[in-house]
């Protein structure tokens, strides 16, 4: 894709403890970096299901930034241990399905790590960026495209209560303005 | 014990008493020294600071060649050598692009370096490999009431103090009191001996000289040891010119190596000692006799 | 349980905070306000200057109530800090806290980012994902935790003597561990303290024994914490109680004993005076120890070593039967319910900078080994000599040895300029020596601190900006004969001097504790890159760390000089107290549970809790949680293979309905 | 007996397996007759695709379609009979999940069609013929269906009323479902027709797993000899019994082979192969990088393992960047 405004988009699972906590530390610290990156806050990276990392991904995230405490220092004192293990097959995983490696990061940065909040999104921005688009959503469009109709589950299904349930989920919006 | 050897230019030219006491020396202990086959020049002198990349080939061919020559560690007594030899091979394995004009220059001439060289130097493989007790019983005329000043100069210590402390070394310390030798303390074994500036700017480099030699008399030795042909060129050679400038300071500078001839019992025109300007003083007995 | 509320219609309220020109500055709120209006459930969508003062809570509050609100998003700083400040407000506006979901918009956003445009597309984005979130938010209780009121302090230096004294006085029991044999720390070594010159044992001794004597302290010197276990509030603490051979009750501290031991004369470098004397394998750390016992050296005592002593010390001390040689280590486990730790600094190597001479040149010393000469308890009882015995005529002192210096420290050690200053002044007293301080910048930051370094100058000390560069015997001229020289470029004068000195003294900076890692791995406290322990918030929790129950106070947060770390110390213990006086704390409730109909008893979740919060019910077949023990960490959920464990506030739907909502506005 | 229910079969990309599966229910394939009417089963019975388009709407009580939808005439057939059904039942692995064939996926179209027709070994093709949509022969027009480049799941064309998991799907739970049917006792649409928890619950090895496993290799079937006894995973063997939802009542297992995962997940897992991945990879015992590394390689094939039958309808659906290749089946 050639669109020159194009701006990756980048989401990051951040643990309570460290990593989100060296994100404030760098506001506090008025560390300035790029904008592309969205946190969702964890209590552990442990908790990080690699379902959220395919989702993520197949929502239209270009690349996906997981952020937990150095080995060792875990405030659970091993749940990134379980991170870093999942993390390794899941690179295969991605690999084997066409998604290059560094779409998805794996960083320990502690507490008191704020600049290093910085180099990494910055670093990791620019890496996606040289990339390129990964954007399923629209490959999903394409490859449905061959279909007569698009399949009736491809429309919003609303569940009880008025609430989307996250199985069955429209297509993000595109961007306004 | 084999090691490949790098003499470099000087020991070929004006140093060359470093390498007539060297070798006898080393073949006594029992060491194998075998020379690069084709060396060129280490790099060193005005090259590095005129084009740094040019002086890199340079020295690479020399590693290049001596990984080709075997796994032995490469031994170069010079310390412009050590220190440029060193240099390089830092150099190429933190910067990429040193590496990569080195190699495209190497493989011009169908040559490669994987990096695998060790850069030694006499004082290092003397303590390290052979070991003083070897040394101490090679020793058949110790040199006892000999006063000697241990000067190292600035290259075989820093930046990389491989083998020996930046400030304080003490390796040629313990080495010459194997020997038999009084060592005395001398704070200046790493101050600056004026270089080349010795040549091109006297008034600044011959002070320099001067110090050294000027501390040395002071602490009451008779010779200074050095491992460095221009420090023993320069403390040396320009005792006239300092003479005129602040007063005599006289006082002869051998290599290391030369006195390890002595102890060893060689006799002194074997060990090149004949060829300093400023002859070493008559010895006590029994070395006197030599 | 796990699905969303059934109970009728989401009316969301959305505010977003200016927070004065923090975030207004960068983002523009009302655009977003408007934004996030349009999405579905959403009810009321407003900007505000100030989300937490007392009317923009009021504003929630009175939305809630008018508008029938039952779920609050706010956009403003980070949770960590004001996410309690607005969960009360949503309790008192009448809704369950925990339907309220927080957006960071400070911190991540407009603190960071430098384009209006993107910051507010980012903004929106956020918040867009914290009201798809908000949907699924259920009602949830907090549980509480009863809190121990025993306190324990690890460290006796003065930051651990305060902390202790003050939860004690306010009645409540408490542990304090110290390693060495004599509570005191580095402050007992220092002959007279800045800036007002009072004595320093004359203002330590008495804390020092009221400790002792304090009905509330239990004292343990000679130990080590070896193993942390439990939570805030009912911590398992297992303490190591080394042999010091001597019954601390019997002994009288007569040190007859000292006197009798087979070694006639003190053989080994002294501790306390900094290696500068020599003491038996018997001995008293100092007069003013507490305890006031004697205690063996298990290295260097015959009787331990080897078992064949003449054992003088046990006739000398007869009927009073102190000595014991059967004591064995011994492991103690207490409970408590708050930990402070005062564990303090080690001082820099000064030989790691070989070119200043310490350890080559005998009369290059560091400021600690001065305080001991200058000290009248000390080993010259306070003569300031040189190792020959001579009275020094010049003495030259070098700052920041150490410290503001990338090969070895970066950090300022913040008290040595006032210490070298002060110790100038007290040479000057002691000696007729001229002082020359060498320094970089003189730091005098602190009540009566300028003033001090005034006098100095007033009273004759040279100074001499200017990194030294060595210190060397070579002499040039006739005048440095026999002396040492500071080659020093004398930056304020601009050149290179040298100045003969006949003693130099190094203030040699603060380093965190060789152990600090393990240390802080045992209290599970975080450190900053340069080893100290990392407080929970530099300015809003100065004592507090990421543990909660666990407070730190003096030099392991940082250098800081006496004044400062009794502050810190008074601090730690009031925070201490505040919990212990509450009795109970409320934990966020982000347990994980398992929902029983569903789990298939695979028992993969079982080894995944570093908690044993999971187990296997046979009778069931099923996996159950411990809500107790679970800290919430979410690793089992994201683990079951099944997806039958759920967490409180972090569901799988609000994590993915989240990251649809930040991936829904670019 | 005229108002008997209507009850239609068809099958789409799938082995023939599922069509196996009914035959299995042998004599009570009898009652099922009694039951119904059978009005189109193209394996089994006489019927022509005019015959059902002749139907009127909805006329059909429910039809069970297995086999994953690849092609045009599969996705034409799909939605005429969506049209004439009440209920459209998606039925087995393939329609539900995408199944095996789904794990093509993995492949651009033109290479699936170069290798099938001109490269594997089996084939003898030197003028490189490949089936063309239309074609003239001997007088004849003769047109074929369109390869598409994406398999795609029943529901991912058509809208489902419920799913009949497995690969194939048991006659019991089969017989479950259509006696529901019959019965009106059905479940909300959309449902699975299968217990909605993991296959453990069913596994006669659950007793023997240890609560405290932790995996230092893991091994393929054919490199050990399995204990038949002691659960898979305690034998270091994938099994993905865990992440797989129950019904099948452990057939796998009880004979003595891991579960491969054809039930797919429960309701309350979207992507079945990230689940036991994060299961599996949590438990290991390697602490390092490298170690662990090691450990994995025992899974050479993480796409195959753990998304055998899912890959249709895994959150990827398909490898990506992959090209839509024109609707031509011509080189």
């Amino acid at each position: 894709m050639s669109d020159p405004k194009w701006q990756p988009r980048i989401v990051a699972f951040f643990c309570n403890w460290c990593t989100y906590t060296a994100a404030d530390l760098a506001g506090v610290s008025r560390f300035k970096y790029a904008s592309n990156v969205r946190v969702i806050r964890l209590m552990c990276s442990g908790r990080v299901d690699p379902q959220f990392i395919l989702d993520a991904l197949a929502e239209g995230a270009d690349g996906v930034l997981i952020g937990g405490c150095h080995l060792g220092d875990c405030h659970y004192s091993e749940g990134n241990y379980k991170t870093v293990r999942r993390f390794q097959m899941l690179q295969r995983l991605l690999h084997d399905m066409g998604i290059e490696e560094q779409r998805v990061r794996l960083e320990w940065i502690s507490a008191s790590e704020g600049e290093r909040v910085k180099t990494v999104i910055n670093d990791m921005v620019e890496q996606v960026r040289a990339l390129g688009p990964l954007n399923l959503p629209q490959h999903r469009a394409e490859w449905d495209r061959e279909t007569a109709h698009p399949a009736e589950t491809a429309l919003p299904a609303e569940a009880a209560g008025g609430v989307q349930l996250a199985g069955q989920r429209a297509q993000p919006e595109v961007a306004h303005a | 014990m084999k090691y490949s050897y790098f003499p470099g230019c000087s020991l070929k030219g004006l140093g060359r008493s470093y390498e007539e006491s060297l070798l006898p020396v080393m073949k006594h202990l029992g060491v194998e020294l075998t020379e690069l086959n084709d060396w060129n020049c280490c790099g060193a002198t005005a090259y590095m600071s005129v084009d740094e990349g040019k002086a890199a080939v340079l020295a690479a061919r020399n590693l290049a060649i001596a990984e080709q020559a075997g796994p032995e560690d490469l031994m170069t007594p010079c310390s412009a050598c050590y220190l440029v030899l060193n240099k390089t091979k830092h150099n190429i394995a933190d910067y990429p692009a040193i590496n990569a004009t080195v190699q495209r220059a190497l493989g011009s001439a169908r040559l490669a370096y994987r990096g695998s060289v060790k850069v030694r130097h006499p004082l290092d493989m003397l303590i390290n490999d052979v070991g003083l007790d070897v040394i101490k019983e090679k020793v058949v005329r110790p040199l006892k009431g000999l006063k000697v000043a241990p000067y190292y100069g600035c290259q075989i210590v820093r930046p990389y103090a491989t083998f020996d402390d930046a400030w304080n070394p003490t390796t040629m310390d313990r080495l010459l009191a194997t020997l038999g030798a009084e060592v005395v303390h001398y704070p200046l074994k790493t101050k600056c001996c004026g270089g080349s500036l010795t040549g091109t700017v006297p008034e600044a480099g011959l002070r320099l000289t001067y110090i050294l030699l000027k501390e040395a008399v002071r602490r009451g030795a008779d010779v200074i040891a050095t491992t460095c042909p221009l420090c023993q060129f320069n403390l040396d050679a320009y005792h006239d010119q300092i003479n005129q400038r602040w007063g005599p300071a006289r006082i002869a500078t051998v290599y290391f190596t030369q006195l390890m001839g002595l102890a060893f019992g060689m006799p002194a025109e074997q060990l090149g000692l004949k060829r300093n300007f400023i002859p070493m003083k008559p010895l006590p007995a029994p070395l006197s006799k030599v | 349980m796990n699905t969303n509320h059934k109970n009728g219609e989401v009316r969301i309220g959305f505010y977003i905070c200016h927070c004065g020109h923090n975030i207004a500055g960068m983002v523009d709120c009302p655009a977003v306000a408007q934004f996030i209006a349009k999405l579905p459930g959403v009810a009321v969508s407003r900007d505000y200057k100030y989300m937490c003062s007392d009317p923009g809570q009021e504003l929630i509050q009175q939305d809630i109530r008018e508008h029938k609100l039952n779920r609050i998003v706010v956009a403003s700083c980070s949770p960590l800090l004001h996410e309690h400040t607005f969960r009360n407000a949503v309790a008192a506006g009448g809704l369950n806290p925990f339907f309220f979901q927080m957006v960071n918009i400070r911190e991540h956003d407009s603190w960071v980012h430098t384009d209006r445009a993107e910051a507010t597309a980012k903004a929106k984005a956020l918040a867009h994902a914290a009201v798809s979130r908000v949907r699924f938010h259920r009602a949830l209780e907090t549980t509480r935790v009863s809190i121990n009121p025993d306190v324990l302090v690890v460290g006796g230096g003065i930051a651990g003597i305060h902390a202790a004294l003050t939860v004690a006085n306010s009645g409540k029991k408490v542990f304090l561990v110290e390693r060495d044999p004599s509570i005191g720390g580095h402050m007992a070594q220092f002959d007279k303290t800045f800036p007002t010159l009072d004595c320093a044992a004359c203002i330590l001794t008495p804390k020092m024994s009221a400790v002792r004597s304090h009905e509330n302290i239990t004292l343990w010197t000679y130990s080590e914490v070896v193993k942390v276990e439990g939570y805030v509030g009912n911590y398992k603490v297992t303490v190591k109680r080394r042999p010091r051979y001597v019954n601390e009750d019997l002994c009288a501290g007569c040190m007859e004993c000292i006197t009798a031991c087979v070694f006639k004369e003190g053989k080994f470098p002294d501790e306390f005076n900094a290696g500068l004397s020599k003491r038996k394998p018997i001995y008293i750390p100092f007069a003013q120890a507490v305890p006031p016992v004697v205690v063996i050296d298990p290295e260097r005592c015959l009787q331990v070593r080897t078992g064949k002593c003449k054992k003088t010390c046990i006739e000398a001390c007869a009927d009073r039967h102190a000595m014991d040689f059967s004591q064995k280590e011994e492991l103690v486990e207490i409970q408590v319910g708050n930990i402070i730790v005062a564990t303090g600094f080690k001082l820099f190597d000064a030989k790691r900078i070989p070119q200043y001479g310490y350890g080559q040149f005998p009369n290059v010393v560091t400021a600690l080994e001065l305080e001991r000469l200058v000290n009248s308890s000390g080993p010259t009882a306070g003569e300031i000599v040189l190792r020959d015995g001579r009275r020094p005529k010049s003495v030259g002192m070098i700052l920041c040895v150490g410290s503001r210096d990338v090969k070895t420290n970066r950090w300022c050690s913040r008290t040595c300029c006032m210490h070298s200053m002060k110790l100038a002044q007290l040479v000057r007293e002691h000696t007729d020596a001229d002082v020359t301080v060498f320094y970089m910048d003189i730091r005098a930051p602190g009540k009566g601190y300028e003033e001090f370094y005034d006098k100095s100058l007033k009273e004759g000390i040279q100074f001499v900006r200017g990194r030294v560069a060595e210190v060397t015997d070579w002499a040039m001229a006739p005048e440095e004969e026999g002396k040492m020289v500071i080659r020093v470029e004398d930056t304020l004068a601009g050149f290179v001097r040298r100045i003969p000195v006949d003693m130099i003294v190094l203030a040699a900076g603060m380093e965190p504790q060789a152990d600090a890692q393990a240390v802080r791995r045992m209290f599970n406290m975080s450190c900053g890159t340069e080893g100290w322990f990392l407080e929970k918030h530099p300015k809003l929790a100065p004592v507090s760390t990421f543990t909660d129950g666990v407070f730190i106070a003096g030099c392991c947060q940082g250098p800081k000089d006496i004044p400062d770390s009794v502050a810190q110390a008074g601090a730690a213990a009031a925070e201490a107290m505040a919990l212990a006086d509450k009795g109970y704390i409320e934990q966020e409730p982000n347990t994980a549970y398992i929902i029983e109909a569903d789990c298939s008893g695979c028992k993969s979740c079982v080894p995944l809790c570093p908690y044993t919060a999971i187990t296997f019910d046979e009778a069931k077949q099923k996996a159950q949680i411990n809500g107790a023990l679970c800290k919430g960490c979410g690793t089992c959920v994201a683990s079951c293979p099944s997806g039958s464990i759920g967490q409180n506030l972090f569901e799988d739907e609000e994590i993915f309905s989240e990251i649809e909502g930040v991936l829904a506005y670019v | 007996m005229p108002d008997k229910p209507k009850i239609g079969f068809y099958w789409c990309a799938s082995c023939g397996g599922c069509e196996e599966a009914v035959v299995d229910f042998a004599e009570d394939i009898l009652g099922v007759i009694q039951a119904v009417d059978i009005v189109f089963w193209p394996v089994a019975m006489d019927f022509k695709k005019k015959d059902v388009e002749a139907m009127p709407d909805k006329s059909i009580a429910a039809t069970l379609l297995n086999g994953a939808i690849r092609t045009s005439e599969q996705e034409e057939m799909a939605r005429m009979l969506r049209r004439k059904s009440q209920y459209l039942i998606a039925y087995g692995a393939c329609a539900q999940l995408g199944g095996i064939p789904s794990l093509a996926n993995q492949f651009p179209r033109e290479q699936l069609l170069r290798y099938v027709y001109e490269e594997a070994p089996t084939v003898v093709n030197e003028a490189k013929t490949r089936p063309q949509t239309a074609s003239r022969n001997n007088g004849y027009d003769m047109t074929l269906p369109e390869f598409r480049n994406v398999v795609r799941t029943l529901d991912q064309v058509v809208d489902v009323d419920f799913y009949i998991p497995g690969c194939p799907p048991t006659p019991k739970i089969t017989k479950a479902a259509i006696g529901a049917l019959l019965e009106g006792k059905l479940p909300p649409k959309g449902s699975v027709l299968a217990p909605d928890v993991a296959l453990c619950e069913q596994c006669p090895r659950k007793a023997n797993k240890p609560a405290d496993l932790s995996f230092t290799q893991f091994k393929r079937p054919h490199q050990t000899v399995i204990d038949p006894n002691l659960c898979m995973l305690a034998q270091g063997i994938v099994c993905m019994g865990p992440a797989t939802r129950a019904g099948c009542e452990a057939a796998c297992p009880g004979g003595n082979m891991p579960c491969t995962g054809c039930f797919g997940p429960t309701s309350r897992v979207q992507d079945q192969g990230a689940k036991i991945l994060s299961s599996l990879c949590a438990n290991l015992a390697a602490r390092e990088e490298k170690e662990i590394r090691g450990v994995l390689a025992g899974i050479p094939d993480p796409v195959g393992t753990f998304y055998r039958y899912g890959l249709g309808k895994s959150m990827l659906r398909r490898k990506a960047n992959m090209p839509v290749e024109t609707a031509k089946n011509t080189p």
